[in-house]
């Protein structure tokens, strides 16, 4: 398939969806890893376990959820369990192969922040906050991360440590006492990063198709370091970019369709 | 033991000023009638509990009536940020709104440990996240088998819970199905309970034998408000209002929109109007 | 991940000498098909664990299997002491067995805490009772907000978990219903788990959303082996066989005559006379 | 109805079951327990709630159980949850009104052993152990405890504790930091006790009909203290006792009935 016509977006739901495989139990955040991790189903994991911190286990939803705990999910799930128990046996358990996230801001250690902009006390933008991400990133024996590339999302210095990656880098999750590997993938729109066996910084270690360097760091507020033996990170195959807007359309058409009749319509971009 | 009546009379005998009060649902069987209610009694000085504060603690929150919010995560399901919490984090408007921010798993074990009676939380959490820094109630406890430093929070044991459910039956057992979410714990971890529901049956005979259920000497009151969930869903009646939470995004943006929205949407409706907005909702029972 | 194998082959890969193994089973559903099968395998030096302790560990003792009981109430159900644990508490014949005596509290959170991942588990517990002067393992924690202490008990972690369950699907998940006593958490808690159940199904599609399940991916092997919970029941399959508890009671009392039925019963016998055990103790389905 | 045709058991039975309410959340002991509070319940007390703790909340079984796990409970129950579930939110929780206990041995504080006969270390008999009962002894509101009087039962000093009840008497409780009443009520086959207000030490309220103060001394290890005003306990009415006795008769005639086909019978006296 030709890569003109594939956008950045699906380019990288579809190289994340490529990191995960079968045997994998994924803990998944709402919006690009959802995407990611059904992809992943959809073509070459079908067995996969896609676990949401609402409680549904083994879920395969025929449309990407808006939030954490649609219907959809619970419906097609192998068992819903309530949410302690989910934070319990499930993640604090060990069970969890992959907790997918993603990021309003990171930094090049992993370390994510979706607290606040500016002062904890006296922020700036007040952010959601952390929900489930600072005990994925502790107890998933390892964090993929998946987000768009900018200035103002991948900096020098994140505002708050809302769920910790690397750190400082180095060893120190292990000075923390923490035995799961953390953030060991990151894939944005423009390039697969995989940390520094040393020091832990995230190293671009494949373009995708098209992608400059120098893309990438206009889009990346730390110096950009790239893998001696960069690749090219192969384009969509058709099944691939099919399944990607099949499930794509399938969702516009589920989320679009269904007002309730006591409130006015806003728009529907979902 | 359970008594049915109206949600108003619910809300009253049950609801004080500077109550510490949780409504609770995730994404599912958001008590959001009870909310309404709760804005239209004009209550003040709550602290506000819940692990995902949405659209009904905007709401709350925006009409001045909580001084502080205990919470994991606040945001608009599917869509972005809480316009009106911001205001009131970021502004001080309508008043100042203090924060006790926890993780998911901090909430969810909080509650669990109320429900079990404990006064606080064992878990292995926290580690390396800067809530541990600016939040003095998260602090730790040591193994005293192994030495492990875990994480350790406070059991939550809110004055009221609210929360919305599928059914009750006439002697006021509750019945929640689907995401179930952290409601058990919340009814069991607070002092009262208040339930809403989509409909009374007679008994749960023929029910499997393993379901969610609350017995009815664990729930206060019960009040029968069809389509109480709204904009959220109630599984097997009617599905999530996606277009609702795009426009609360709008109307949430301005000051002004908000309180003439409050008025028609909150202020000026009752219980009764939950029915109609679902009634293009329903999924085949 | 699951795999499907005759019990005799999902025993000798998942159980050794020296394992701390649980079979088990809240009077329903306990797994007396593979406890009788770790007997034939003439497994040894083994840590047993077990909330309740009956027939099959009052066998599984007098065989000679276990230098060590982890429990909190060992009793033939309905009809009185276990004569072959007695035999060996007080006896030590056929060889000494140590005891950790807890109680049902305990081990519950016990097996709780392991499948949570914690070192310990804290409790409000044993308050004047005599067992905490007798068990190191019952220590004590403090409520780092209210100062309370609380009794503490180490996580239980066994090697291998072994239930009976009533039916997988085909791809390993399985189903547990009525009584679903500690067997989750023991799954959970176990490094490896065994399942016998009494039959495979193709999915499971239209269950309840919040069955007690385990994914395939919590269960290391799965035997079909239909009445494998005989004498104890199996909720919507058969009923206990009661008579058969009172027989245990007279062939546990003489060394001999347990010598001579275990020969009989279990030594000679296989996995397959499970299913005529209970052939006339069906219930109606 | 005339008391002549009436057993110690079943006047100690009745006796118990009064003691229930329609409000209670009754934590239900096997054995005599388990026949007082289906009586309760099968009488004055239909809305009781009866709990077993192997999970079955509001169970209304129509024979009696032989064990707290049995199908029946299951089967008539509002609901039935996990046995951390029934200890975590249940028991520790403060939601039982009544634990209900029996005992192999008991003292004049209601403190009661179930564990062993002699040392601990090297028993004379070793008994079934505690299971749920230290924790249903310290966390039900209050406790009542049934058995049948002897010498053996009721004893000067227990061999070993393992509930506590009101240990050395007086506030020792208290001392401990338990908020809970401790036992409140024995129902013996002879009498119903109740502990004095100041020493705790159980003093007899009540005799059956017929029973003399001498046959409650002599099958007691301990100087039995009478209260000034002491009652006789009101015979069984026609309702109690045709109650109980086809409640027995069904549970015989289910329990008789049913044998696997591959063990030889043995005496069936369930």
């Amino acid at each position: 398939m030709s890569v003109d016509n594939v956008t950045p977006g699906e380019m990288m739901t579809i190289a994340a969806s490529r990191a995960l495989s079968n045997d994998d139990v994924c803990f998944v955040g709402i919006g690009a890893p959802s995407a990611a991790c059904n992809v992943a189903r959809l073509t070459h994991a079908p067995d996969i376990t896609l676990i949401y911190e609402s409680g549904t286990i083994g879920t395969a939803p025929d449309v990407l959820p808006l939030s954490i705990g649609d219907g959809e999910l619970c419906e097609t799930a192998l068992t819903t369990v309530s949410v302690p128990e989910m934070f319990r046996y499930w993640l604090q358990g060990g069970r969890i192969t992959i907790g997918f996230l993603g990021a309003a801001q990171i930094d090049r250690f992993g370390n994510i922040n979706t607290t606040v902009i500016g002062d904890y006390a006296r922020p700036t933008v007040r952010l959601p906050g952390g929900g489930g991400a600072p005990e994925i990133a502790s107890a998933s024996r390892e964090v993929f991360v998946t987000m768009a590339q900018s200035k103002r999302g991948m900096v020098e210095r994140i505002d708050f440590f809302t769920s910790f990656g690397h750190g400082e880098g180095g060893d120190h999750r292990r000075r923390l006492g923490l035995q799961t590997k953390g953030p060991t993938l990151l894939v944005t729109d423009l390039a697969i990063w995989k940390p520094d066996p040393e020091t832990k910084a995230f190293t671009v270690v494949s373009l995708h198709p098209g992608v400059t360097r120098q893309a990438v760091q206009e889009t990346c507020g730390w110096p950009v370091r790239f893998a001696d033996d960069l690749d090219e990170t192969p384009p969509p195959s058709d099944v691939e970019l099919e399944t990607l807007r099949a499930l794509k359309a399938r969702t516009e058409a589920a989320h679009a369709g269904r007002a309730g009749g006591g409130t006015r319509k806003g728009p529907n971009d979902g | 033991m359970a008594r049915f009546m109206p949600l108003e009379e619910a809300v009253a005998t049950h609801l004080k000023d500077g109550d510490t009060a949780a409504f609770e649902g995730f994404t599912h069987l958001i008590p959001t009638a009870a909310a309404h209610q709760a804005i239209r009694q004009g209550v003040s000085d709550l602290v506000l509990v819940r692990m995902t504060p949405d659209i009904v603690y905007d709401q709350m929150i925006g009409m001045g009536l909580a001084r502080k919010l205990v919470f994991s995560y606040a945001g608009n399901p599917g869509v972005g940020l809480l316009r009106r919490l911001r205001d009131a984090v970021e502004n001080g408007w309508p008043r100042p709104l203090a924060l006790e921010e926890h993780s998911h798993a901090a909430m969810a074990n909080a509650y669990e440990a109320g429900a079990a009676g404990l006064p606080f939380a064992a878990f292995r959490g926290y580690r390396g996240a800067g809530l541990a820094a600016v939040n003095p109630n998260i602090r730790q406890v040591t193994c005293p088998f192994t030495g492990e430093v875990l994480a350790a929070v406070p059991a939550l044991r809110p004055d009221v819970a609210f929360i919305h459910a599928q059914k009750a039956d006439r002697k006021g057992n509750v019945l929640v199905e689907g995401i179930v979410g952290i409601q058990k714990e919340a009814v069991l971890a607070a002092r009262r309970a208040v339930v809403t529901v989509e409909e009374v049956v007679e008994d749960f005979a023929g029910l499997h034998p393993n379901l969610c259920v609350l017995p009815h000497w664990t729930v206060a009151a019960i009040s029968v408000v069809p389509g109480g969930a709204h904009p959220s869903y109630t599984h097997g009646y009617y599905e999530r209002d996606n277009p609702a939470y795009l426009e609360w995004d709008r109307v949430a943006a301005d000051r002004e929109v908000f309180a003439a929205w409050m008025k028609t949407h909150v202020l000026d409706a009752g219980p009764g109007v939950f029915a109609e907005r679902v009634a293009g909702l329903g999924v085949e029972r």
